[in-house]
């Protein structure tokens, strides 16, 4: 029924050949009218009580046919708001100007009939949280099948028709719709589609969910597809095999393919162009491995040295300081100016220029682009300079993966990185001589699913295991990682050691005395134990100030009021809270505040353990560097005890001494942080390692034994 | 259970059909030919749930389905009806003789043997002893004499028994009708057709009549208790004739070309009943106090629209031993009244004034009351109540003033003074035997008077005894009378022939036509 | 749409940081339907303060050579069939009615509140019980019972409050126990509980202020179901009695002059419809305001 | 949870809510002020009874038996389906409900009907042009609905469409033009309050990603509205359905005596006023029982609207 538009011939622009794709992108940057899209000088405000909510703020760019694009950016860059615009799906209130040309359409323009034909035939999006973006009361199968009517027929969609409707609807043309939507779920991966088509969303898991997602979008044949942050939700190991069906569908499609995303290590995996966004603005352009490797613009290699993967561990990681701008302020100048180290009057006031940078080496929005290679102004002494930021000559040409040190990927499964780690680890090996502080034996806990008189009295006993025989010990003094999947227990685990819960079997000691449930627990050993809680903005009562949350445990402890004031003053100073935060609310702080004042309410009573579960997880990269900082300086100088709980395998690497793998519930893998990632033993283990993206473009498909969809069907299950 | 079976049908094709479909439906009343005619009257024709009202198996009220031995005159005497003639044998025989060539509905004719029947065997067993009190009989006291003459052994002297069995429920049916599964055989113009329990009775012409083919092909009777509900009924031409129209709105179907209306004075009289057993309404100067406080008049005039004759005394005028005229009469005047207040032990507590929920203008005539009361000093707390609760305090003695009515659904009005006044009526029976008390019985004398007019065969004893009576209780103001009732009946102007009677329930729709 | 908006709520958020509670009143006001239910609950209890004082006229004597006058400059409201100014009535009933309102909505939330507090917190057999209490005062439909019981206990003003206060505290009790257990399993308690906070203090200081903006918006709500159903009573022949001017009581007696003169049921039907509609604009904006995400739970229990 | 299991369970709970109802609509009868058995005997007798017709009266009816076990014996009745008799007519109060009944249940669904006509366009309509004129029209019509007396309306009605226009019955039972009026009357009170809801919960799902994905795949703004959207925006319409029934239920007691329809809650008023406790009971009992089974009914029905849904999942 649907032709592939591009032949094999056009597709073979992308990966892994980078430095065969040069011509195609200077025609990009260049606006050339062939483009697939071509956004230029996009605005899109939003009103709000007093000044208008500038989103995007004068946007161009442009993707040619079966090119792969990021667009990068922390959260509120404008990165999903342009994405948005591109398929004219702005919310009635907004205020758009510019113009994005697609297919030739110019969408600001279009009449909803013109918008309705672009969507069914040549673009499509796959949202954010793919979670809802499918209908939770329509099967897969409809779903899908809609889409596949609409691009055959966008101009006659009659409701009761879709409705179903008897009379009006003709059964055979929906049946074989949801025929093709099995072939199409088993395009992106979908094992057994033919039973996945009458499934609805929340009976697939999370990976399911997006590669439906992905499916849904494809349905229509598109010719660029939209993805806002298409891996975000996903284990490590979901987002490699994605990360991996993109690149097919790239390639067997030609399918140009514009990837919303903050995660650069996701850009490496996948883009042949990458358009970084700050504060509604693009400001640099370029192919991904130059950007990578090589960035012009301050913010850019900024944001690229705040990564954990870049920096050793214990090592302090670079920060960008200062805030983004309000994006209600009439601004003028670069926005990244009141941040940058090297901003000059020139860079604060008026238009800074989009400068090309020649040889298909993109652009940079900055004054600055000629002599960008600065001594690491972002960097502390000390710390070793890896991957792009080692290359000293902007004029070199892009290195192939062959050339580039796999020593400085850290991700990369290789004996050099290993060697590195151990020569800036020396104490990971005394770590067994370190006094246990709390001991975990033969813990279990089951839930009952059913509670209530009648399931008493009918004895309805079903229970679900969470955690299941661990054996565990925390040692003084020292980060003990845990990692794992979504549902495999990291969290209840961490909940039974602060007491939360209460195990089913088993014992939990805290210096050798056995503890109870909270409610058991003595004063002293509950303020032993802090906790900064996932999602800390939820733990943080709304109705409380600053002042009051962080008093809360002193008051709790009989302190007197003075007393409770110095303290806080004393630990909100620590943890780089300004004095006139302490009467604030927490919904009037920022992420990164939150957690600072969720950190010093954690070490008001001066506890001798913290529970870290996912401190980061919901961070900004350059907010998420800043708190990983403050955590290891705190550790360093009140002699913390961390047991840290993380999907994210980057920062457990970089903060951890020890780590504890779990799956399904059950410890699998615990060790040096050096010999787990270095050696796993368990094989579960060595899937997750596998999954972590490089940050290095040159490692590119196929290589990477996670993406095989083979392992993932263990892996990629229901989550319920 | 044809009712029940339309219902279901209703409700299963209300699912079906939808809402869009519920306007365009036809209605289900009658053919709206010449000669059949939707009458709505003051109560629920169908009954109201009370066995009282049920217990021939349907209300027989306004129906005209089955008939007594006798009927009423328009100045409530008893009237020849299935009996022709009657004499009492003796102070405690009555012996009736029945009409010959009297049909019931199913062919069969009337005979002596059902009347012993519906007698003995329905409405002297199944209804217990309060009807032996009420009729003065006790079961086996009726005997076929031969097949058109019966009689009746009562069971003390009891002159007006041919007035009192002039009633719509002491019906006569074959002992073929089963009364309980709705089989209804009486004698009457018309035959019951079908009823709707709360909603409507259809009835259909008889033929065979014994008093001649009726006019009307079809009669149906709707339920609508409410007086403007009735009123609208009427004024959307949905209905044909309407009984009691809400006393706001007579003026304005008055003006109206299309309705005519007709005032019929009734066996009813509205008054205020004193407690005279409680302090300090048990004081005579502060009942006739409260007398002088009221303007009958303006009552009438006012908020009752001109409907009703200023009052007297408690007893109707239609009802031939009325005393009105020669009663003390305590015309408003208000000095007089606060005179008398002060004389007597009132000493400022409210005196407590119960009405039912139901009573038509009850609330406004109450609140006149309270306002007159209080230009005498008075005051007066009000309490409507609905039925049960009203008959619980009035059986306990617990309050002052009622505001009431009497009524006589038969000729023999007799009872009206026997239950309220006498002291072991049933008003004043159980309070006398329980605490030596009463409501409204003055006792000695009146009792003597009362009993007197009930059991004397002699007319002008009866008469002059129940007007002493009459005087003796005015005299000593256990009542305020307000004003003898007259009802309006409205119909459309087209309608003609009716045949409204003192006693509402005694019409007879037999004549009733439409004029071009 | 959620995400940008998210994202741009958090640059709006940053700008009006410090400014919580004027926000609130910002979005509240934003909508013009919450200002005009605020503005009619605002008349309606000015009426009830002053409202007495006002009246041309007593509500109870009575005129009968000058009933059922059209309005005019000597009756704005015209009389009644009594004669009584209609104006001078519907003021004194104002006062009345607005009372039997607040009082009953008074009693439901008191006992409702502690309840369902009492379950919430204490948990296990106790809760378990409460519940079914709640469960089955729910099962009767709320108009029903009050009906049977005010007629069982005898037309008066006082049964019928009591009726009414006796089959509306449930929802009270479910929607607070339901606050408190989800409030209870919000990690800002968790996170209070692991810090050694007292029992009490968690139940003062974090439940019951979460507890607040939903009661509120329900008993604002609730506040037009009194009225409704006291004037509803009041005509089934349960209300107050005679003379007193209260609302329900004055509509009813209206009724039958509906066609003749009709001043005297439609103003006091247009003075309930008027309050009704201001308790519930201000409700629904509170609840817009207070307690966005629960509208369905308190649609049920409304 | 399984559905069996949630079945099971909800019998379970239902169960002990109709053993609560069954306490309190027996308690009803120790409202009353004085002695019950003479209560019912005056009402039975038509007249103070006396003391011996009292004591024999209490020993025939097992009154004398101490309270929970005449509660027992009167359950144990009610579950052989008798709910006894009435004191005014030797009917059984079972046929008296059973009569009366499919007028309310034909009442309640045609207003049912007339709430849903009139609440999906207007909520849909409103969410859709949220903040402008019509929003708040719309929004300001359905809410004058609810907010006047049931009575008052009812008369209104009558006197615009029976009387003025006369294109409808002023009232009565048993035909479909008879039923629009009092159907209007009930319905529009319920359709303020489904409008609302249909609002705010178009309003919220119009902001789920779903919506974009909808009109992403280019289908017409009619196809998302009222396929994907309003589909959503319903199911937590249907959860209140079950507790809107009871407003109707409280509701079709006043539109009952408005429009002289001889249903349920006139049999119960009638029944009230003459302290009919047998009656009584049997209609508050009924009536709980009704609104209870209904309350399961919508729950098991809201599984097949939200398939998200797992039966048993706490509502609060």
């Amino acid at each position: 029924m649907q032709q592939p538009r591009k032949t094999a011939s056009e597709s073979t622009h992308s990966t892994p050949a980078f430095d065969t794709d040069d011509s195609n992108h200077t025609a990009c940057t260049a606006e050339s009218t062939t483009d697939l899209l071509t956004v230029e000088g996009l605005r899109v405000q939003f009103p709000s009580p007093d000044e208008p909510v500038r989103a995007v703020d004068g946007v161009s760019f442009g993707i040619a046919d079966g090119e792969i694009v990021g667009l990068v950016g922390e959260s509120g860059c404008g990165k999903s708001v342009t994405a948005r615009s591109i398929i004219g799906l702005d919310p009635p209130e907004a205020a758009v100007r510019g113009s994005i040309e697609l297919d030739g359409t110019d969408v600001t323009a279009a009449s909803e009939r013109q918008l309705r034909r672009l969507r069914g035939d040549t673009v499509s999006m796959v949202f954010q949280n793919s979670m809802e973006t499918l209908n939770p009361v329509l099967d897969i199968g409809e779903q899908i099948a809609e889409s596949t009517k609409v691009h055959d027929h966008p101009d006659s969609q009659r409701l009761l028709d879709y409705l179903h409707a008897p009379l009006f609807s003709s059964r055979a043309d929906w049946h074989e719709r949801r025929e093709h939507a099995a072939e199409l779920l088993d395009q992106v991966g979908i094992a057994s589609p033919e039973e996945r088509v009458d499934d609805y969303p929340h009976e697939l898991s999370g990976g399911q969910i997006q590669r439906v997602a992905i499916a849904l979008a494809l349905a229509s044949d598109p010719d660029l597809l939209i993805a806002d942050e298409p891996t975000t939700a996903v284990d490590a190991t979901t987002q490699a095999q994605l990360l991996d069906r993109f690149r097919h569908l790239n390639d067997t499609r030609g399918m140009a393919l514009l990837l919303i995303t903050h995660d650069l290590s996701v850009v490496a995996e996948l883009c042949d162009r990458v358009v970084v966004m700050y504060a509604g603005q693009v400001v640099e352009t370029g192919p991904a491995g130059r950007v990578l490797r090589d960035p012009s613009h301050p913010y850019t290699r900024a944001l690229l040295n705040c990564l954990p993967q870049r920096v050793d561990r214990n090592e302090r990681l670079p920060t960008i300081e200062g805030a983004v701008p309000d994006p209600t302020d009439d601004r003028s100048g670069c926005p990244f100016a009141p941040r940058c180290e090297r901003a000059t009057d020139d860079c604060r006031h008026g238009d800074v220029p989009t400068i090309d940078l020649g040889d298909g080496r993109g652009t940079a929005t900055c004054y600055d682009v000629d002599d960008s290679r600065p001594a690491a102004p972002y960097n502390r002494p000390g710390i070793t300079v890896t991957a792009g930021e080692d290359e000293s000559d902007p004029t070199r040409e892009p290195t192939t993966a062959a050339e580039t040190p796999a020593a400085e990927t850290p991700s990369s499964e290789s004996t050099a990185r290993s060697s590195t780690r151990e020569k800036t680890r020396p104490e990971s090996t005394a770590d067994g001589d370190r006094q246990p502080l709390v001991e975990l034996e033969g813990v279990t806990k089951r839930y009952a699913t059913a509670n209530g008189l009648i399931d008493r009295l009918f004895g309805a006993t079903a229970t679900r295991r969470a955690v299941a025989d661990v054996d565990l010990e925390i040692r003084a003094g020292e980060t003990l990682g845990l990692v794992g999947e979504t549902g495999c227990g990291k969290t209840t685990l961490a909940e039974l050691v602060t007491g939360l819960e209460t195990p089913t079997a088993g014992e939990i000691r805290f210096g050798g005395d056995p503890v109870g449930g909270v409610e058991s627990r003595s004063a002293e050993t509950l303020a032993d134990v802090g906790v900064v809680f996932q999602n800390p903005r939820s733990s943080l009562n709304p109705r409380l100030t600053v002042e009051q949350l962080v008093a809360e445990p002193l008051r709790s402890r009989g302190w007197s009021t003075g007393r409770r004031r110095e303290r806080v003053r004393t630990v909100l100073d620590r943890v780089g809270l300004s004095e006139h935060r302490a009467r604030s609310y927490p919904h009037e702080l920022s992420g990164g505040q939150v957690q600072r004042v969720a950190i010093a309410r954690a070490i008001a009573p001066d506890p001798t353990l913290i529970v870290l579960d996912e401190p980061v997880s919901a961070l900004d990269v350059s907010v998420q560097a800043r708190i990983l900082n403050l955590l290891s300086e705190l550790q360093a100088e009140f002699g913390l005890t961390y047991l840290l709980i993380s999907h994210d395998l980057a920062v457990v690497e970089h903060v951890v001494d020890r780590v504890a793998v779990m799956s399904r519930g059950e410890l699998v893998e615990i060790g040096p942080v050096d010999r787990v990632f270095d050696q796993p033993t368990h094989p579960y283990t060595k899937t997750l390692l596998a999954s972590i993206p490089s940050l290095s473009p040159e490692e590119t498909t196929g290589v990477r034994p996670s993406a095989s969809d083979g392992v993932s069907s263990s892996l990629d299950r229901p989550t319920r | 259970m044809t009712a029940d079976l339309s219902r279901r049908h209703l409700l299963s094709s209300v699912g079906g059909v939808g809402f869009a479909g519920l306007a365009g439906c036809a209605e289900t009343g009658l053919d709206d030919t010449e000669t059949a005619f939707t009458i709505v009257p003051g109560s629920d024709p169908t009954g109201t749930g009370d066995s009282w009202d049920n217990w021939g198996g349907m209300a027989p009220y306004w129906t005209r389905v089955v008939e007594p031995l006798v009927w009423g005159t328009d100045d409530m005497q008893p009237q020849p009806w299935l009996a022709t003639d009657w004499t009492a044998t003796d102070e405690t025989t009555w012996v009736f003789e029945l009409r010959e060539g009297v049909s019931f509905h199913n062919g069969t004719e009337l005979t002596a043997d059902d009347v012993v029947h519906s007698f003995e065997e329905n409405i002297l067993t199944e209804r217990g002893d309060f009807v032996h009190g009420w009729l003065h009989l006790e079961p086996g006291s009726v005997d076929r004499i031969d097949e058109f003459t019966v009689a009746f052994e009562t069971t003390d002297p009891f002159p007006g028994f041919p007035g009192t069995i002039a009633h719509n429920m002491i019906d006569i049916q074959p002992p073929e009708a089963d009364r309980r599964a709705g089989e209804i055989i009486g004698t009457g113009p018309f035959e019951l057709a079908k009823m709707d329990q709360g909603q409507q009775l259809r009835v259909e012409r008889f033929p065979d009549y014994w008093g001649g083919e009726p006019a009307p092909t079809e009669l149906a009777f709707r339920a609508a208790e409410d007086a403007t509900t009735r009123t609208d009924l009427l004024e959307a031409g949905e209905v044909d004739l309407v009984y009691e129209p809400a006393t706001s709105r007579i003026s304005g179907l008055r003006d109206r070309d299309n309705i005519r209306t007709e005032i019929q004075q009734s066996s009813a009289s509205r008054f205020v009943s004193i407690n005279i057993h409680r302090a300090p309404t048990d004081d005579t100067d502060l009942r006739r106090a409260l007398n002088y406080a009221i303007s009958q008049s303006e009552i009438v005039d006012t908020v009752l629209e001109g409907i009703g004759e200023p009052a007297h005394g408690p007893i109707s005028t239609v009802i031939d031993w009325a005393a009105d005229e020669s009663l003390p009469r305590y015309d408003r005047d208000r000095d007089t009244a606060r005179e008398l207040v002060s004389q007597s032990s009132y000493d400022g507590e409210a005196l407590t004034c119960l009405v039912e929920t139901d009573m038509d203008d009850g609330r406004t005539l109450v609140q006149i009351l309270q306002e007159a009361f209080k230009s005498i000093g008075v005051s007066l707390d009000i309490e409507v109540l609905e039925k049960a609760s009203l008959q619980d305090r009035t059986d306990r003695g617990e309050f002052h003033l009622e505001l009431t009515n009497s009524q006589s659904n038969s000729p023999a009005a007799d009872y009206i003074m026997w239950e309220n006044f006498h002291t072991m009526g049933i008003e004043n029976k159980d309070l006398y035997e329980a605490e030596g008390t009463g409501l409204y019985n003055l006792g000695g004398e009146v009792d003597d008077l009362i009993e007197t007019g009930f059991q004397s065969y002699d007319a002008t004893e009866t008469r002059e005894s129940y007007i002493a009576a009459q005087r003796a209780i005015m005299d000593a103001a256990v009542v305020i009378p307000l004003f003898y009732e007259e009802y309006v009946v409205a119909a459309d102007a087209s309608i003609d022939g009716l045949d409204l009677h003192p006693i509402d329930k005694f019409a007879q729709w037999g004549d009733l036509t439409r004029t071009a | 749409m959620s995400g940008v908006l998210g994202s741009v709520g958090t640059a709006v958020r940053r700008r009006y940081r410090a400014l919580r509670t004027s926000r609130k009143v910002a979005a509240f006001c934003a909508n013009p339907l919450n200002v005009v239910g605020l503005a009619l609950v605002v008349a309606i209890a000015v009426a009830a303060a002053v409202g007495p004082f006002i009246a041309p006229y007593d509500p109870t004597t009575q005129q009968l050579t000058n009933r059922l006058q059209h309005p005019s400059l000597a009756h704005p409201l015209g009389t009644d069939q009594l004669g009584r100014d209609v104006l001078s009535r519907l003021l004194h009933g104002a006062r009345l009615s607005l009372g039997i309102a607040v009082a009953v909505t008074g009693i439901r939330l008191t006992l409702g509140t502690t309840i369902g507090l009492l379950a919430g917190y204490a948990g296990g057999w106790t809760d378990e019980f409460l519940m079914r209490l709640v469960d089955v005062q729910l099962a009767f439909p709320g108009l029903v019972l009050a009906l049977v019981i005010a007629g069982i206990l005898g037309p008066s003003l006082r049964n019928v409050m009591l009726a009414l206060a006796l089959v509306g505290w449930a929802s009270y009790a479910r929607l607070v126990r339901g606050t408190v257990l989800a409030t209870k399993e919000r990690n800002f308690v968790r996170a209070a509980r692991l810090l050694n906070v007292s029992r009490f203090r968690i139940a003062t200081r974090h439940l019951l202020p979460t507890v607040a903006g939903p009661v509120v918006v329900l008993a604002t709500l609730n506040m037009g179901t009194v009225i409704l159903g006291t004037a509803g009573l009041s005509f089934i022949g349960l209300g107050a009695q005679p003379p007193t001017a209260e609302w329900g009581t004055m509509l009813s007696d209206g009724r039958h002059h509906l066609r003749s003169a009709w001043w005297i049921a439609n103003v006091p039907g247009v003075a309930i419809m008027l309050t009704v509609l201001g308790f519930t604009l201000l409700g629904d904006g509170l609840r817009d305001v207070l307690d966005p995400k629960r509208d369905a739970t308190i649609e049920k229990l409304s | 949870m399984d559905d069996a299991t949630y079945l099971l369970h909800r019998l379970g709970t239902s169960i002990i809510v109709l053993l609560g109802v069954s306490v309190v609509t027996y308690g009803l009868l120790f409202l009353t002020p004085g002695d019950p058995a003479e209560v019912i005997l005056t009402q039975q007798l038509d007249r103070q009874p006396s003391a011996s017709e009292v004591e024999s009266f209490r020993a025939t009816h097992g009154m004398d038996d101490p309270v929970p076990v005449q509660y027992v014996s009167w359950v144990t009745d009610v579950l052989r389906g008798d709910l006894g008799t009435s004191y005014y007519s030797d009917t059984a109060v079972s046929t008296l409900i059973v009569d009366a009944l499919p007028l309310t249940i034909e009442l309640a669904v045609a207003s049912l009907l007339v709430a849903l006509a009139i609440a999906i366009p207007t909520g849909v309509l409103s969410a859709v042009h949220r903040g402008s004129a019509i929003d708040y029209a719309s929004q300001l019509g359905a809410l004058v609905g609810v907010s006047m007396p049931n009575f008052w309306l009812g008369y209104l009605l009558i006197l615009v469409f029976a009387l003025t226009l006369g294109s409808l019955p002023v009232a009565g039972a048993g035909s479909y033009g008879q039923l629009v009026l009092p159907a209007i009357t009930l319905g529009t009170g319920m359709a303020a309050v489904l409008t609302r809801l249909i609002r705010s919960s178009m309003l919220e799902v119009l902001d789920e990603a779903y919506v974009d994905t909808a009109r992403s795949k280019g289908l017409r703004e009619r196809i998302v509205l009222y396929k994907h959207a309003l589909r959503n925006a319903l199911v937590p319409v249907v959860t209140i359905l079950g507790v809107q029934l009871g407003s109707l239920l409280n509701g079709a007691v006043v539109v009952e005596i408005v429009f002289q329809r001889p249903g349920l809650g006139m049999l119960l008023v009638d029944a009230v006023f003459e302290r009919n406790y047998p009656v009584v009971q049997g209609i508050t009992l009924v009536t709980a029982g009704i609104f209870v089974g209904t309350n399961v009914l919508v729950d098991l029905s809201y599984r097949y609207l939200d398939p998200r849904v797992e039966l048993g999942g706490e509502t609060v």
